[in-house]
Protein backbone atom coordinates (compact mmCIF):
# COMPACT_ATOMS: atom_id res chain seq x y z
CA UNK A 1 0.00 0.00 0.00
CA UNK A 2 0.87 4.04 -0.72
CA UNK A 3 1.02 6.03 2.23
CA UNK A 4 -2.59 7.67 2.05
CA UNK A 5 -2.74 11.34 4.05
CA UNK A 6 -5.59 13.91 4.37
CA UNK A 7 -5.04 17.16 5.67
CA UNK A 8 -8.02 19.06 7.27
CA UNK A 9 -8.19 22.58 8.53
CA UNK A 10 -11.60 23.89 10.60
CA UNK A 11 -12.48 26.45 12.63
CA UNK A 12 -13.26 25.09 16.61
CA UNK A 13 -16.88 24.32 16.00
CA UNK A 14 -18.38 21.53 17.73
CA UNK A 15 -20.34 21.39 13.87
CA UNK A 16 -17.26 19.32 13.15
CA UNK A 17 -17.11 16.82 15.93
CA UNK A 18 -19.16 14.18 14.38
CA UNK A 19 -18.14 15.00 10.88
CA UNK A 20 -14.66 14.45 11.80
CA UNK A 21 -14.67 11.06 14.24
CA UNK A 22 -17.26 9.85 11.12
CA UNK A 23 -14.67 10.41 8.79
CA UNK A 24 -11.80 9.11 10.03
CA UNK A 25 -13.91 5.40 10.83
CA UNK A 26 -14.58 5.94 7.61
CA UNK A 27 -11.20 5.81 5.64
CA UNK A 28 -10.12 3.22 8.20
CA UNK A 29 -12.91 0.72 7.39
CA UNK A 30 -11.92 0.62 3.85
CA UNK A 31 -8.72 -0.53 4.83
CA UNK A 32 -6.98 -3.73 6.11
CA UNK A 33 -7.06 -4.60 9.21
CA UNK A 34 -9.65 -2.17 10.62
CA UNK A 35 -12.20 -3.64 8.08
CA UNK A 36 -13.06 -6.60 10.06
CA UNK A 37 -12.22 -5.21 13.51
CA UNK A 38 -14.91 -3.01 14.69
CA UNK A 39 -13.13 -2.60 18.33
CA UNK A 40 -10.32 -1.48 16.76
CA UNK A 41 -12.25 0.89 15.11
CA UNK A 42 -14.21 1.96 17.89
CA UNK A 43 -10.90 2.52 20.36
CA UNK A 44 -9.38 4.95 17.43
CA UNK A 45 -12.37 6.90 16.71
CA UNK A 46 -12.69 7.36 20.30
CA UNK A 47 -9.28 8.49 20.99
CA UNK A 48 -9.80 10.95 17.87
CA UNK A 49 -12.60 12.29 19.11
CA UNK A 50 -11.08 12.76 22.93
CA UNK A 51 -8.53 14.58 20.82
CA UNK A 52 -10.15 16.96 19.47
CA UNK A 53 -12.77 17.56 21.93
CA UNK A 54 -9.82 18.64 23.94
CA UNK A 55 -8.88 21.17 21.72
CA UNK A 56 -12.52 22.83 21.31
CA UNK A 57 -13.16 22.73 24.89
CA UNK A 58 -9.32 23.38 26.49
CA UNK A 59 -7.07 24.95 24.44
CA UNK A 60 -10.00 27.09 22.64
CA UNK A 61 -12.11 26.68 25.82
CA UNK A 62 -15.71 26.66 23.48
CA UNK A 63 -14.04 29.45 21.63
CA UNK A 64 -15.67 28.65 17.95
CA UNK A 65 -12.97 31.11 16.17
CA UNK A 66 -9.76 28.80 16.25
CA UNK A 67 -8.27 27.07 13.87
CA UNK A 68 -7.64 23.42 13.65
CA UNK A 69 -5.77 21.21 11.71
CA UNK A 70 -5.68 17.16 11.70
CA UNK A 71 -3.78 15.19 9.43
CA UNK A 72 -4.38 11.58 9.57
CA UNK A 73 -1.53 9.73 7.75
CA UNK A 74 -1.03 6.11 7.11
CA UNK A 75 2.13 3.73 6.66
CA UNK A 76 1.98 0.14 6.00
CA UNK A 77 2.95 -0.24 9.86
CA UNK A 78 1.74 2.44 11.62
CA UNK A 79 -1.60 5.17 11.65
CA UNK A 80 -1.07 8.72 12.69
CA UNK A 81 -3.26 11.20 14.06
CA UNK A 82 -1.77 14.84 14.36
CA UNK A 83 -3.96 17.88 15.85
CA UNK A 84 -2.27 21.69 15.47
CA UNK A 85 -4.13 24.22 18.00
CA UNK A 86 -3.36 27.93 18.35
CA UNK A 87 -4.96 28.12 21.81
CA UNK A 88 -4.26 27.26 25.05
CA UNK A 89 -0.85 24.74 25.47
CA UNK A 90 -1.00 22.56 28.70
CA UNK A 91 1.64 20.23 30.06
CA UNK A 92 0.31 16.62 29.13
CA UNK A 93 2.25 14.82 31.97
CA UNK A 94 1.81 17.68 34.65
CA UNK A 95 -1.89 15.63 34.16
CA UNK A 96 -2.57 13.07 37.24
CA UNK A 97 -4.36 9.75 36.12
CA UNK A 98 -8.28 9.51 36.59
CA UNK A 99 -9.56 8.60 40.02
CA UNK A 100 -11.72 5.95 39.10
CA UNK A 101 -13.27 5.47 42.58
CA UNK A 102 -14.71 9.14 42.30
CA UNK A 103 -16.32 8.52 38.93
CA UNK A 104 -17.48 11.71 36.80
CA UNK A 105 -14.35 13.94 37.94
CA UNK A 106 -13.23 13.97 34.42
CA UNK A 107 -9.25 13.37 33.30
CA UNK A 108 -10.69 10.11 31.18
CA UNK A 109 -10.17 11.27 27.81
CA UNK A 110 -6.22 11.92 28.22
CA UNK A 111 -5.81 8.46 30.04
CA UNK A 112 -8.04 6.60 27.29
CA UNK A 113 -5.46 8.10 24.69
CA UNK A 114 -2.39 6.63 26.10
CA UNK A 115 -4.15 3.65 26.76
CA UNK A 116 -4.54 3.46 23.44
CA UNK A 117 -1.62 4.62 20.90
CA UNK A 118 1.97 3.19 21.11
CA UNK A 119 3.47 6.93 21.21
CA UNK A 120 2.19 10.46 22.15
CA UNK A 121 3.73 13.62 21.48
CA UNK A 122 3.07 16.80 22.57
CA UNK A 123 4.81 20.13 21.87
CA UNK A 124 4.31 23.82 21.58
CA UNK A 125 6.22 25.51 18.87
CA UNK A 126 7.71 28.86 18.86
CA UNK A 127 4.57 30.40 16.81
CA UNK A 128 2.38 29.62 19.78
CA UNK A 129 1.49 26.49 17.76
CA UNK A 130 0.51 23.42 19.70
CA UNK A 131 1.31 19.73 17.97
CA UNK A 132 0.06 16.67 19.21
CA UNK A 133 1.05 13.72 17.73
CA UNK A 134 -0.43 10.06 18.33
CA UNK A 135 1.11 7.08 16.65
CA UNK A 136 -0.65 3.46 16.61
CA UNK A 137 1.38 1.12 15.42
CA UNK A 138 -0.55 -1.50 13.57
CA UNK A 139 0.67 -4.14 11.16
CA UNK A 140 -0.70 -4.99 7.43
CA UNK A 141 -2.65 -1.69 6.43
CA UNK A 142 -3.42 -2.27 3.20
CA UNK A 143 -6.57 -1.54 1.61
CA UNK A 144 -9.46 -3.99 1.14
CA UNK A 145 -10.64 -4.77 -2.02
CA UNK A 146 -13.32 -7.20 -0.99
CA UNK B 1 -33.03 12.07 23.04
CA UNK B 2 -36.39 10.74 23.05
CA UNK B 3 -38.74 10.98 26.25
CA UNK B 4 -41.19 8.62 27.20
CA UNK B 5 -43.40 7.72 30.42
CA UNK B 6 -43.86 4.07 31.14
CA UNK B 7 -45.71 2.57 34.12
CA UNK B 8 -44.03 5.33 36.34
CA UNK B 9 -40.67 5.35 34.81
CA UNK B 10 -39.02 7.76 32.83
CA UNK B 11 -37.25 6.33 29.94
CA UNK B 12 -34.59 8.54 28.11
CA UNK B 13 -33.35 7.05 24.93
CA UNK B 14 -30.64 8.22 23.78
CA UNK B 15 -29.62 8.47 19.97
CA UNK B 16 -26.90 7.15 17.69
CA UNK B 17 -23.78 9.40 20.11
CA UNK B 18 -23.91 10.30 23.45
CA UNK B 19 -20.47 12.54 23.22
CA UNK B 20 -19.38 16.04 24.41
CA UNK B 21 -22.01 17.39 21.88
CA UNK B 22 -24.84 16.41 23.70
CA UNK B 23 -23.39 15.21 27.02
CA UNK B 24 -25.23 19.22 28.45
CA UNK B 25 -28.28 18.66 26.81
CA UNK B 26 -28.36 14.92 28.47
CA UNK B 27 -27.48 16.29 32.28
CA UNK B 28 -30.01 19.27 31.81
CA UNK B 29 -32.73 17.17 30.18
CA UNK B 30 -32.37 15.05 33.52
CA UNK B 31 -32.35 17.74 35.82
CA UNK B 32 -35.17 19.30 34.53
CA UNK B 33 -36.75 15.23 35.07
CA UNK B 34 -35.80 15.09 38.78
CA UNK B 35 -36.80 18.66 39.52
CA UNK B 36 -40.28 17.98 38.11
CA UNK B 37 -40.75 14.46 40.46
CA UNK B 38 -39.42 12.21 37.55
CA UNK B 39 -37.17 10.07 40.29
CA UNK B 40 -37.34 6.61 38.47
CA UNK B 41 -35.19 7.15 35.04
CA UNK B 42 -34.52 4.53 32.76
CA UNK B 43 -31.61 5.49 30.27
CA UNK B 44 -32.08 2.90 27.21
CA UNK B 45 -28.99 3.12 24.89
CA UNK B 46 -30.45 0.59 22.55
CA UNK B 47 -29.81 2.89 19.85
CA UNK B 48 -26.63 4.39 21.04
CA UNK B 49 -23.27 2.82 19.14
CA UNK B 50 -20.65 5.02 20.72
CA UNK B 51 -20.13 7.01 24.17
CA UNK B 52 -17.23 8.76 24.91
CA UNK B 53 -16.01 10.37 28.23
CA UNK B 54 -18.33 13.56 28.30
CA UNK B 55 -21.02 10.75 27.80
CA UNK B 56 -19.42 8.97 30.27
CA UNK B 57 -19.26 12.08 32.95
CA UNK B 58 -22.93 13.05 31.71
CA UNK B 59 -24.24 9.96 32.79
CA UNK B 60 -22.18 10.32 36.06
CA UNK B 61 -23.70 13.65 36.96
CA UNK B 62 -27.20 11.99 36.29
CA UNK B 63 -27.11 9.02 38.65
CA UNK B 64 -26.00 12.17 41.22
CA UNK B 65 -28.65 14.32 40.65
CA UNK B 66 -31.52 11.78 40.74
CA UNK B 67 -29.42 9.91 44.21
CA UNK B 68 -29.36 13.40 45.69
CA UNK B 69 -33.08 13.82 45.10
CA UNK B 70 -34.15 10.54 46.51
CA UNK B 71 -34.68 9.13 43.29
CA UNK B 72 -32.73 6.34 40.60
CA UNK B 73 -31.42 5.93 37.29
CA UNK B 74 -30.66 2.97 35.59
CA UNK B 75 -29.23 2.09 31.88
CA UNK B 76 -30.47 -0.35 29.47
CA UNK B 77 -29.06 -2.24 26.61
CA UNK B 78 -25.58 -0.67 26.46
CA UNK B 79 -23.57 -1.32 22.95
CA UNK B 80 -20.38 -3.40 22.84
CA UNK B 81 -18.35 -0.09 22.55
CA UNK B 82 -20.46 1.44 25.32
CA UNK B 83 -20.11 -1.92 27.62
CA UNK B 84 -15.78 -1.75 27.34
CA UNK B 85 -16.10 1.67 28.25
CA UNK B 86 -18.04 1.21 30.93
CA UNK B 87 -15.72 -1.65 32.36
CA UNK B 88 -12.16 0.22 31.54
CA UNK B 89 -13.79 3.20 33.70
CA UNK B 90 -15.02 0.90 36.19
CA UNK B 91 -18.75 2.44 35.89
CA UNK B 92 -19.87 -1.40 35.47
CA UNK B 93 -19.94 -1.15 38.59
CA UNK B 94 -21.63 2.69 39.49
CA UNK B 95 -24.68 2.18 37.22
CA UNK B 96 -27.15 -0.86 37.65
CA UNK B 97 -26.85 -2.28 34.08
CA UNK B 98 -29.30 -4.12 31.86
CA UNK B 99 -28.90 -6.08 28.46
CA UNK B 100 -32.68 -6.66 28.71
CA UNK B 101 -35.22 -3.88 28.34
CA UNK B 102 -38.19 -5.33 29.66
CA UNK B 103 -36.21 -6.16 33.18
CA UNK B 104 -34.86 -3.09 33.30
CA UNK B 105 -38.61 -1.27 33.40
CA UNK B 106 -39.48 -4.51 36.05
CA UNK B 107 -36.73 -3.57 38.23
CA UNK B 108 -37.93 -0.43 39.35
CA UNK B 109 -40.98 -2.08 41.41
CA UNK C 1 -24.66 32.07 12.52
CA UNK C 2 -21.31 32.91 11.56
CA UNK C 3 -19.49 31.41 8.30
CA UNK C 4 -18.56 27.63 8.75
CA UNK C 5 -15.73 26.31 6.25
CA UNK C 6 -13.68 23.08 6.10
CA UNK C 7 -10.53 23.17 3.74
CA UNK C 8 -9.45 19.08 3.58
CA UNK C 9 -6.48 17.70 1.45
CA UNK C 10 -6.50 14.14 0.24
CA UNK C 11 -4.70 12.53 -2.41
CA UNK C 12 -6.90 11.05 -5.25
CA UNK C 13 -7.92 7.74 -4.26
CA UNK C 14 -10.98 6.38 -4.06
CA UNK C 15 -10.95 5.47 -0.67
CA UNK C 16 -11.58 8.49 0.32
CA UNK C 17 -15.13 8.82 -1.89
CA UNK C 18 -17.36 7.83 0.83
CA UNK C 19 -15.84 9.81 3.99
CA UNK C 20 -15.50 12.67 2.04
CA UNK C 21 -19.46 12.26 0.86
CA UNK C 22 -20.19 11.79 4.99
CA UNK C 23 -18.62 14.32 6.20
CA UNK C 24 -20.30 17.17 4.08
CA UNK C 25 -23.61 15.34 4.43
CA UNK C 26 -22.55 14.69 9.02
CA UNK C 27 -21.66 18.59 8.72
CA UNK C 28 -25.06 19.62 6.64
CA UNK C 29 -27.53 17.73 8.63
CA UNK C 30 -26.43 19.81 12.14
CA UNK C 31 -27.80 23.05 10.40
CA UNK C 32 -31.19 24.34 9.13
CA UNK C 33 -32.30 24.01 6.82
CA UNK C 34 -30.97 20.73 5.80
CA UNK C 35 -31.66 18.98 9.67
CA UNK C 36 -34.83 18.64 8.77
CA UNK C 37 -34.78 18.11 5.11
CA UNK C 38 -33.45 14.65 3.45
CA UNK C 39 -33.87 15.15 0.06
CA UNK C 40 -31.98 18.32 0.04
CA UNK C 41 -29.17 16.26 2.03
CA UNK C 42 -29.43 13.51 -0.83
CA UNK C 43 -28.85 16.04 -3.25
CA UNK C 44 -26.25 17.99 -2.27
CA UNK C 45 -24.47 14.44 -1.07
CA UNK C 46 -24.79 13.28 -4.62
CA UNK C 47 -23.92 16.22 -6.29
CA UNK C 48 -20.68 16.59 -3.77
CA UNK C 49 -20.16 12.95 -4.83
CA UNK C 50 -20.52 13.43 -8.48
CA UNK C 51 -18.09 16.72 -8.84
CA UNK C 52 -15.15 14.42 -6.69
CA UNK C 53 -15.59 10.88 -8.80
CA UNK C 54 -15.06 13.06 -11.47
CA UNK C 55 -11.32 14.72 -10.20
CA UNK C 56 -10.61 10.99 -9.95
CA UNK C 57 -11.55 9.64 -12.58
CA UNK C 58 -11.23 12.43 -15.56
CA UNK C 59 -8.72 14.95 -14.12
CA UNK C 60 -6.31 12.44 -12.75
CA UNK C 61 -7.95 9.11 -15.15
CA UNK C 62 -7.88 6.99 -11.71
CA UNK C 63 -4.17 7.76 -10.66
CA UNK C 64 -4.01 8.11 -7.22
CA UNK C 65 -1.17 10.21 -6.63
CA UNK C 66 -3.16 13.47 -7.45
CA UNK C 67 -3.87 16.33 -5.15
CA UNK C 68 -7.36 17.31 -4.00
CA UNK C 69 -8.23 20.08 -2.13
CA UNK C 70 -12.17 20.58 -1.26
CA UNK C 71 -13.34 23.94 0.46
CA UNK C 72 -16.94 23.50 1.69
CA UNK C 73 -18.06 27.00 2.77
CA UNK C 74 -21.08 28.06 4.71
CA UNK C 75 -22.90 31.05 4.87
CA UNK C 76 -26.43 32.36 6.15
CA UNK C 77 -27.42 32.24 2.88
CA UNK C 78 -25.55 30.19 0.60
CA UNK C 79 -23.61 26.74 0.60
CA UNK C 80 -20.27 26.78 -1.63
CA UNK C 81 -18.14 23.44 -2.75
CA UNK C 82 -15.22 24.44 -4.27
CA UNK C 83 -12.63 21.61 -5.64
CA UNK C 84 -9.28 22.02 -6.55
CA UNK C 85 -6.99 19.84 -9.11
CA UNK C 86 -3.70 19.67 -10.65
CA UNK C 87 -5.08 17.16 -13.25
CA UNK C 88 -6.40 17.23 -17.07
CA UNK C 89 -8.53 20.09 -17.73
CA UNK C 90 -11.96 20.70 -19.59
CA UNK C 91 -14.16 22.78 -21.02
CA UNK C 92 -17.60 22.07 -19.23
CA UNK C 93 -19.40 23.82 -21.87
CA UNK C 94 -18.45 21.43 -24.24
CA UNK C 95 -20.01 18.38 -22.52
CA UNK C 96 -23.77 18.18 -24.34
CA UNK C 97 -26.97 16.96 -22.23
CA UNK C 98 -27.22 13.47 -21.66
CA UNK C 99 -28.94 11.65 -24.04
CA UNK C 100 -31.55 10.28 -21.44
CA UNK C 101 -33.28 8.00 -24.48
CA UNK C 102 -29.31 6.13 -24.53
CA UNK C 103 -29.08 4.99 -20.87
CA UNK C 104 -25.47 4.03 -20.24
CA UNK C 105 -24.19 6.46 -21.86
CA UNK C 106 -22.89 8.59 -19.35
CA UNK C 107 -22.78 12.54 -18.84
CA UNK C 108 -25.21 12.31 -15.59
CA UNK C 109 -22.76 13.64 -13.36
CA UNK C 110 -22.16 17.38 -14.93
CA UNK C 111 -26.22 17.23 -15.80
CA UNK C 112 -26.85 16.75 -11.97
CA UNK C 113 -24.83 19.33 -10.52
CA UNK C 114 -26.26 21.79 -13.58
CA UNK C 115 -29.80 20.45 -11.98
CA UNK C 116 -28.94 21.65 -8.61
CA UNK C 117 -26.60 24.52 -7.92
CA UNK C 118 -27.79 28.13 -9.28
CA UNK C 119 -24.19 28.89 -10.25
CA UNK C 120 -21.06 26.52 -11.36
CA UNK C 121 -17.92 27.96 -12.33
CA UNK C 122 -14.77 26.03 -13.72
CA UNK C 123 -11.73 27.90 -14.30
CA UNK C 124 -7.99 26.68 -14.94
CA UNK C 125 -5.34 28.78 -13.61
CA UNK C 126 -1.76 29.42 -15.37
CA UNK C 127 0.19 27.32 -12.61
CA UNK C 128 -2.47 24.43 -14.24
CA UNK C 129 -4.73 24.13 -11.18
CA UNK C 130 -8.21 23.62 -11.54
CA UNK C 131 -11.23 25.08 -9.91
CA UNK C 132 -14.59 24.20 -9.70
CA UNK C 133 -17.03 26.37 -7.67
CA UNK C 134 -20.48 25.12 -7.08
CA UNK C 135 -22.84 27.64 -5.21
CA UNK C 136 -26.17 26.58 -3.91
CA UNK C 137 -28.65 29.61 -2.32
CA UNK C 138 -30.45 28.40 0.30
CA UNK C 139 -31.97 30.80 2.60
CA UNK C 140 -31.69 30.28 6.74
CA UNK C 141 -28.91 28.46 7.30
CA UNK C 142 -27.79 27.82 10.80
CA UNK C 143 -26.88 25.50 13.20
CA UNK C 144 -29.85 23.42 14.67
CA UNK C 145 -29.57 23.28 18.67
CA UNK C 146 -32.31 20.80 18.93
CA UNK D 1 -22.87 -7.47 -1.99
CA UNK D 2 -24.71 -10.42 -0.79
CA UNK D 3 -25.64 -13.00 -3.57
CA UNK D 4 -28.53 -15.64 -2.94
CA UNK D 5 -30.36 -18.53 -4.99
CA UNK D 6 -33.98 -18.24 -4.38
CA UNK D 7 -37.01 -20.25 -6.63
CA UNK D 8 -34.04 -20.09 -9.58
CA UNK D 9 -33.88 -16.89 -9.18
CA UNK D 10 -30.39 -15.38 -8.07
CA UNK D 11 -30.68 -12.33 -5.57
CA UNK D 12 -28.13 -9.49 -5.66
CA UNK D 13 -28.77 -7.36 -2.56
CA UNK D 14 -26.41 -4.10 -2.52
CA UNK D 15 -25.34 -2.53 0.07
CA UNK D 16 -25.53 1.10 1.65
CA UNK D 17 -24.20 2.61 -1.42
CA UNK D 18 -24.38 1.86 -4.90
CA UNK D 19 -21.44 4.50 -6.06
CA UNK D 20 -18.49 4.85 -8.01
CA UNK D 21 -16.69 2.45 -5.34
CA UNK D 22 -18.56 -0.57 -6.10
CA UNK D 23 -20.14 0.43 -9.89
CA UNK D 24 -17.53 -2.10 -11.26
CA UNK D 25 -17.83 -4.94 -9.14
CA UNK D 26 -21.17 -5.00 -9.70
CA UNK D 27 -21.26 -5.10 -13.60
CA UNK D 28 -18.45 -7.87 -12.87
CA UNK D 29 -20.48 -10.31 -10.81
CA UNK D 30 -23.62 -10.18 -12.95
CA UNK D 31 -21.59 -10.77 -15.83
CA UNK D 32 -19.85 -13.24 -14.05
CA UNK D 33 -23.45 -14.93 -12.95
CA UNK D 34 -25.06 -14.35 -16.66
CA UNK D 35 -21.78 -16.08 -17.91
CA UNK D 36 -22.39 -19.54 -15.66
CA UNK D 37 -26.17 -19.06 -16.98
CA UNK D 38 -27.85 -17.25 -14.08
CA UNK D 39 -30.32 -15.89 -16.25
CA UNK D 40 -32.55 -13.80 -13.46
CA UNK D 41 -31.05 -11.63 -11.67
CA UNK D 42 -33.16 -9.74 -8.89
CA UNK D 43 -31.19 -6.79 -7.69
CA UNK D 44 -32.76 -6.12 -4.13
CA UNK D 45 -31.88 -2.56 -3.08
CA UNK D 46 -33.61 -2.63 0.02
CA UNK D 47 -30.44 -1.45 2.44
CA UNK D 48 -29.42 1.04 -0.49
CA UNK D 49 -29.65 4.35 0.54
CA UNK D 50 -27.55 6.13 -2.33
CA UNK D 51 -27.18 5.24 -5.93
CA UNK D 52 -24.88 7.75 -7.70
CA UNK D 53 -24.42 8.32 -11.84
CA UNK D 54 -21.71 5.86 -11.65
CA UNK D 55 -24.10 2.76 -9.75
CA UNK D 56 -26.91 3.94 -12.28
CA UNK D 57 -24.59 3.08 -15.15
CA UNK D 58 -23.22 0.21 -13.62
CA UNK D 59 -26.92 -1.02 -13.59
CA UNK D 60 -28.01 -0.12 -17.21
CA UNK D 61 -24.71 -2.34 -17.88
CA UNK D 62 -25.87 -5.30 -16.36
CA UNK D 63 -29.55 -5.18 -17.77
CA UNK D 64 -27.79 -5.17 -20.89
CA UNK D 65 -25.77 -8.05 -20.52
CA UNK D 66 -28.61 -10.04 -19.24
CA UNK D 67 -30.95 -8.94 -22.51
CA UNK D 68 -28.17 -9.86 -24.68
CA UNK D 69 -28.23 -13.39 -22.94
CA UNK D 70 -31.98 -14.02 -23.22
CA UNK D 71 -31.79 -13.35 -19.31
CA UNK D 72 -33.70 -10.57 -17.01
CA UNK D 73 -32.97 -8.16 -14.45
CA UNK D 74 -35.50 -6.68 -12.24
CA UNK D 75 -35.08 -4.12 -8.76
CA UNK D 76 -36.48 -4.78 -5.83
CA UNK D 77 -37.13 -1.99 -3.15
CA UNK D 78 -35.99 1.42 -4.34
CA UNK D 79 -35.16 3.93 -1.78
CA UNK D 80 -36.71 7.68 -1.91
CA UNK D 81 -33.35 8.79 -3.16
CA UNK D 82 -32.97 6.03 -5.99
CA UNK D 83 -36.94 6.44 -6.79
CA UNK D 84 -35.81 10.01 -6.98
CA UNK D 85 -32.54 9.59 -9.06
CA UNK D 86 -34.29 6.61 -11.42
CA UNK D 87 -36.99 8.80 -12.34
CA UNK D 88 -34.75 12.01 -13.08
CA UNK D 89 -32.93 9.98 -15.39
CA UNK D 90 -36.30 8.28 -16.75
CA UNK D 91 -34.91 4.67 -15.65
CA UNK D 92 -37.86 3.95 -14.22
CA UNK D 93 -39.10 3.24 -17.30
CA UNK D 94 -35.83 1.26 -18.83
CA UNK D 95 -35.96 -0.97 -15.36
CA UNK D 96 -38.91 -3.11 -13.96
CA UNK D 97 -38.88 -2.15 -10.52
CA UNK D 98 -41.02 -3.35 -7.35
CA UNK D 99 -41.56 -2.00 -3.82
CA UNK D 100 -42.14 -5.28 -2.84
CA UNK D 101 -39.77 -7.98 -2.40
CA UNK D 102 -42.17 -11.35 -2.91
CA UNK D 103 -44.21 -9.86 -5.81
CA UNK D 104 -40.83 -9.13 -7.42
CA UNK D 105 -39.53 -12.72 -6.83
CA UNK D 106 -43.17 -14.12 -8.23
CA UNK D 107 -42.82 -11.94 -10.70
CA UNK D 108 -40.03 -13.92 -13.15
CA UNK D 109 -42.26 -16.89 -13.01
N1 LIG E 1 -5.47 19.93 23.74
C1 LIG E 1 -5.44 20.45 25.01
N2 LIG E 1 -5.13 21.73 25.19
C2 LIG E 1 -5.07 22.26 26.43
N3 LIG E 1 -5.31 21.55 27.55
C3 LIG E 1 -5.61 20.25 27.43
C4 LIG E 1 -5.69 19.64 26.16
N4 LIG E 1 -6.01 18.34 26.35
C5 LIG E 1 -6.11 18.16 27.66
N5 LIG E 1 -5.88 19.29 28.33
C6 LIG E 1 -5.86 19.46 29.80
O1 LIG E 1 -5.75 18.16 30.36
C7 LIG E 1 -6.86 17.90 31.24
C8 LIG E 1 -7.27 16.44 31.14
O2 LIG E 1 -7.85 16.18 29.90
P1 LIG E 1 -8.76 14.90 29.70
O3 LIG E 1 -8.04 13.72 30.24
O4 LIG E 1 -9.15 14.81 28.29
O5 LIG E 1 -10.02 15.13 30.64
P2 LIG E 1 -11.13 16.29 30.65
O6 LIG E 1 -11.18 16.86 29.27
O7 LIG E 1 -12.37 15.58 31.03
O8 LIG E 1 -10.67 17.28 31.68
C9 LIG E 1 -7.92 18.88 30.82
O9 LIG E 1 -8.80 19.19 31.87
C10 LIG E 1 -7.13 20.08 30.36
O10 LIG E 1 -6.76 20.86 31.45
N1 LIG F 1 -13.26 17.40 -13.09
C1 LIG F 1 -13.14 17.05 -14.37
N2 LIG F 1 -11.93 17.07 -14.97
C2 LIG F 1 -11.79 16.72 -16.27
N3 LIG F 1 -12.82 16.32 -17.04
C3 LIG F 1 -14.04 16.29 -16.52
C4 LIG F 1 -14.27 16.64 -15.15
N4 LIG F 1 -15.59 16.50 -14.89
C5 LIG F 1 -16.16 16.09 -16.04
N5 LIG F 1 -15.23 15.95 -17.03
C6 LIG F 1 -15.52 15.57 -18.43
O1 LIG F 1 -16.90 15.73 -18.65
C7 LIG F 1 -17.51 14.51 -19.06
C8 LIG F 1 -18.92 14.40 -18.48
O2 LIG F 1 -18.85 14.20 -17.07
P1 LIG F 1 -20.09 13.60 -16.32
O3 LIG F 1 -21.30 14.34 -16.73
O4 LIG F 1 -19.80 13.61 -14.86
O5 LIG F 1 -20.28 12.12 -16.85
P2 LIG F 1 -19.28 10.88 -16.84
O6 LIG F 1 -18.33 11.09 -15.71
O7 LIG F 1 -20.17 9.71 -16.66
O8 LIG F 1 -18.59 10.87 -18.16
C9 LIG F 1 -16.56 13.43 -18.60
O9 LIG F 1 -16.68 12.28 -19.38
C10 LIG F 1 -15.22 14.13 -18.72
O10 LIG F 1 -14.75 14.05 -20.04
Amino acid sequence: MKNISAIIQVSSNIVFIRPLDLFVRQVLKQLKPFSKNEQLLDSLELIFNEALVNILEHAYQSNENGKVQITIHLEPEQLEFRFEDWGRSFDPDSIPLPNLDEPGDGGLGLWFIRQTVDEMHYTTEPSGKNVLRLVKRISGIEEDKD
Amino acid sequence: MNIEERQGITILATEEKLDAVVATKLKDTVKKLAEDGNLKILIDMGNTRFIDSAGCGALVASLRVLLKNKGDMKIARPSPQVQTLFELTRLHRVFEIFDDFDVAVRSFS
